[in-house]
């Protein structure tokens, strides 16, 4: 969150609270929690998602909370959870234990290609919100189910461009562009974008924010990649806010009239 | 013979009234955070100084990790 | 160009001379002179292209170069020229009036998609060189003519996304792809980017640089589009020089241990 | 009668010596980027105010425009 | 149906029932019912698809099934419907009335896309089956939702390739791929196939058959264009069967050894 | 060639020779003479190409004529050619040997993507339709390339779709259709078609024939392949003759009055 | 006073024992697939001929039609 | 001693008048298609009887083989 006093242009708005970033990031799959760290400040972000599991009591291990920004809101996920009533549990030790009451919520019960499951996540969307949580819920882009999701009174809806940690940017351009269309609430897209431009096509689209983990905890350098992926969904803002031009047919750019050769 | 319970599968012989904050520091995990479920059930933070463990509790002690 | 004393790091080469930015900036289709000032300005970029057109003695106007920046090299390109030797007429008259000797060279016999003719620029090429020009040729994403003008001594080759002022994007990726990897001269895309996640990717695939004209200037901001087609291409190269991931099968980003349901 | 030279496909009375520098003070083209071609041939600046018009020449006077 | 002891190759089988052609033809949309029967014969198809509606009983009209062949088994939709509840009234209102027990399940909340109710259809389905239905749901490529519907006894799942009548094509090719892969049903890509290739590409990545109505109905000449889907689904089918070769690198057809010039 | 009488209906006519099928097959990469042979005939081609190439006097090994139906024509190709004068060199050589004087002319100086050298082809296609040839040249899809080649005198143009044997399909697609749409000789589609649906594909968009060699002779069965290839291509014709549907938004299938919930 | 019931939406005088067949004969619709609702109930075909028709019963008569 | 040509880049020796026909038939290539370059140029199949080679001529027979 920016200083006091210091207004953010073109906030995202998450139930009611401001980001001054339109980039989440997602925490896994670092090779140190130092390189989290770096990438996580080079983004600018101000939402990351981390995940909850068991303590392994043997091996300790440090506290990734210490090694992110005090500004950045911590954004737990459910993952691990295959069913509705697994993501709730998740959900409330995460708020008890003193993590915020936004939850990201995951209900995935296919290991192979990580897919969501369209009926136990609105039912674990409901419950949550009717017990307090902010709900950002993971999805296809299903445009009936982002609407059913938004009345049952989630925060934001997810859709994912390709499958979780693929790279393959848009595949599901065509179902995104619907969702964000009927939407009244933010869209994250999530999952799958794999370099910048994929961010930045994102939200030229409209999108309202992207979240990425895999393309830059995975690229050679995680810390300039964390800034091109800052960059890109800023230019895909304000190229959105701009009006892209539509597709179209050939034109020239330099005038028809007053050619030399035609003397 | 002493009260034990089972946290994250393991047995832990308790202390006379032992807290969840109590465990919490035996265990290390005083700082950060430290989310605690009692059979099936989360323990809210606030509680961590009062709550007593009892025999034959199934406790799950977790955290934030790095996550996607 | 950059102020004296002040180094830019990963600067843009062409024909040893260096440049700052990697976004190239066409003047053409703009509401106004102004307009185009402040969007070259917004982009930062330092090499425009402008084109040369008898001057209608009735009508008068203003000189476009008194808006352009100086520290902006201007690159005259030959638009207009549907023959080697009519390019070759345009590009010498510029450099004899005082504009510099770098030429794009377009030789466009087809008005209807406006795409280039490989033999007669190569042959324009070729003589161009000889006389002391710096050429930057506008061409079809050829690999195999791209290497004939490298070979005759091009400062650059040009190849085209999609036509010109299509908007397109890069729909001939996989040559261009071949085009960047076989290249010894630098690669600027040019021609059919219609948003700023075309430039971050044709970046990213390792172009060198990337030419802009249409998507800026009929942008409904075309301030606020050049600003933003900066910020892509930045994030595109940064992205390059980071590493991009590879494409591949679903991966969870939150480890698969430790799961709470899992109890 | 006076000398007559074309610009731009049009005719223009040439002053008696007139160079291309004159010429285009004419024109009131002074300042900025005026490119002159004279029967195809492209005149260099720096010859601008020697170069001198004569009878029939074919004289085209172009500059940089807005273009991509 | 193929005639008695005329064993047909490679059946298409739905519920036991073996069917001599993978494409399936809506009739909707011909400019006559004479038309909708000449190209439902050329394309051999052997399962048609019709809607049920209130008869206007002032405007009389003719019977569409009059009209078909009478080795096509007729699929009611439920089309109109846009809960559970109303696709199994429609369902049970066109068994009882004499129609197959057969139903091609839609549930379509949204008028703009046509885009269908995950949770609806899994609810009607799941009621249908039981009620002793050979349900084929129409769906978004969701594979969880698909082997939800397995798993309440659907016959096949029907993914869509992009919006009803849209004819652009596989859109959603990556989201079916998957269904394809998971699914122990006949899958049935359903709407959106717009020319004869959208089908054989289908049929190539596997799906078991296909469902088309606009293109063929709406083409300058749907008799023909019937024929050609026909021998579309066929292409893909055989090419699936004979195992189309992956994507690679460039590879010489001609052998390298023993060139003229090289003598 | 049909039988005499026997009238073909929209034959392809190169040259004013008419053929009966719009697919051209290559007999590069079969792994067996008799394969080959048995896929030729499944696929109902009439002109096939072959290469030229030393014999191998040690070796021995059969000849490949003997294996190709007499109805066939033989289509040799330049390849091993990388200039105009070697492809010439062998034109000339099969020609005067008793091969037809039709030439499929490949000029392709670079080995690692086989891509053809636009201004060298250009160069010897004018020398063979000089020297008597019929030329079918194989280039880029360069619209303005194609348009000399047609200038100078060739029979078609065999415009790439992606490069040879990648089977990645119509990579190269935009470009094709300006081809195809300026073009006055038969545009054969050669290149990089992987499977039926590209073929079909390609003679959608109006390609007046494709040629087909890795896809077929790599398949796990190549015989069944070849089939599958030849329905694709009648489908992809058809198509094209009865009129696409163009893309656009979703519209229903069924009629929007009358339904049976509304009552 | 006649019995009347409401066959999409329009009233429909009955005779007297006016079973669903004899509606349909009236309708014009003896032949081909007419599919019965009374009272938001389906009627099987097979009970056409003995299902009687009541004052009041909201009828819905639909077929099959065009559709994808 | 005997004349000499080469053949696909072995060494030939030649009978006395041996023609293309005759050299093709000692190579074993009397049916199907025999291609020949002599000295870089083609000979006309109607003349594989006639020409006879010389000593030091430079012969490619090739011939058509698979191909895409």
């Amino acid at each position: 969150m920016p200083a006091e006093g210091d207004e953010v242009q073109d906030p995202l708005v998450i139930a009611e609270r401001e980001f001054g970033s339109r980039l989440l990031v997602g925490t896994g799959k670092y090779d140190s929690f130092e390189t989290m760290r770096d990438a996580v400040l080079a983004s600018r972000c101000e939402l990351v998602t981390v995940a909850v599991r068991r303590i392994d009591l043997d091996a300790g291990g440090e506290d990734i909370t210490s090694f992110l920004p005090v500004n950045v809101l911590l954004l737990p996920n459910t993952s691990g959870a295959e069913t509705a009533e697994e993501a709730i549990r998740v959900a409330r030790l995460a708020r008890a234990g003193g993590l915020p009451d936004w939850i990201k919520l995951e209900v995935i019960p296919d290991a192979r290609y990580l897919l969501p499951d369209p009926v136990e996540t609105l039912k674990a969307a409901a419950a949550l919100v009717e017990d307090g949580f902010t709900v950002l819920p993971y999805v296809l882009p299903d445009p009936v189910l982002a609407a059913k999701l938004e009345e049952v009174g989630c925060a934001t809806v997810m859709p994912l461009a390709s499958p979780i940690g693929s790279g393959r940017g848009l595949k599901l351009r065509d179902s995104i562009r619907i969702v964000i269309e009927q939407a009244n609430v933010p869209v994250v897209v999530d999952a799958g974008l794999g370099s910048p431009s994929h961010a930045a096509e994102a939200m030229e689209m409209g999108a309202d924010a992207v979240l990425v983990n895999t393309a830059i905890a995975r690229a050679r350098d995680p810390v300039a990649m964390a800034h091109a992926f800052r960059l890109a969904v800023e230019a895909g803002r304000e190229a959105f806010l701009a009006g892209v031009m539509g597709e179209g047919d050939a034109e020239a750019s330099s005038p028809p009239v007053g050619v030399i050769p035609g003397a | 013979m002493n009260a034990v319970c089972i946290v994250n599968g393991k047995d832990h012989s308790l202390e006379a009234g032992e807290t969840v904050e109590r465990l919490l520091a035996r265990l290390g995990l005083e700082g950060g955070y430290a989310l605690v479920e009692r059979n099936g059930e989360p323990v809210e933070r606030s509680e961590y100084r009062e709550v007593e463990l009892r025999d034959g509790d199934r406790i799950i002690v977790a955290r934030p990790v790095a996550g996607g």
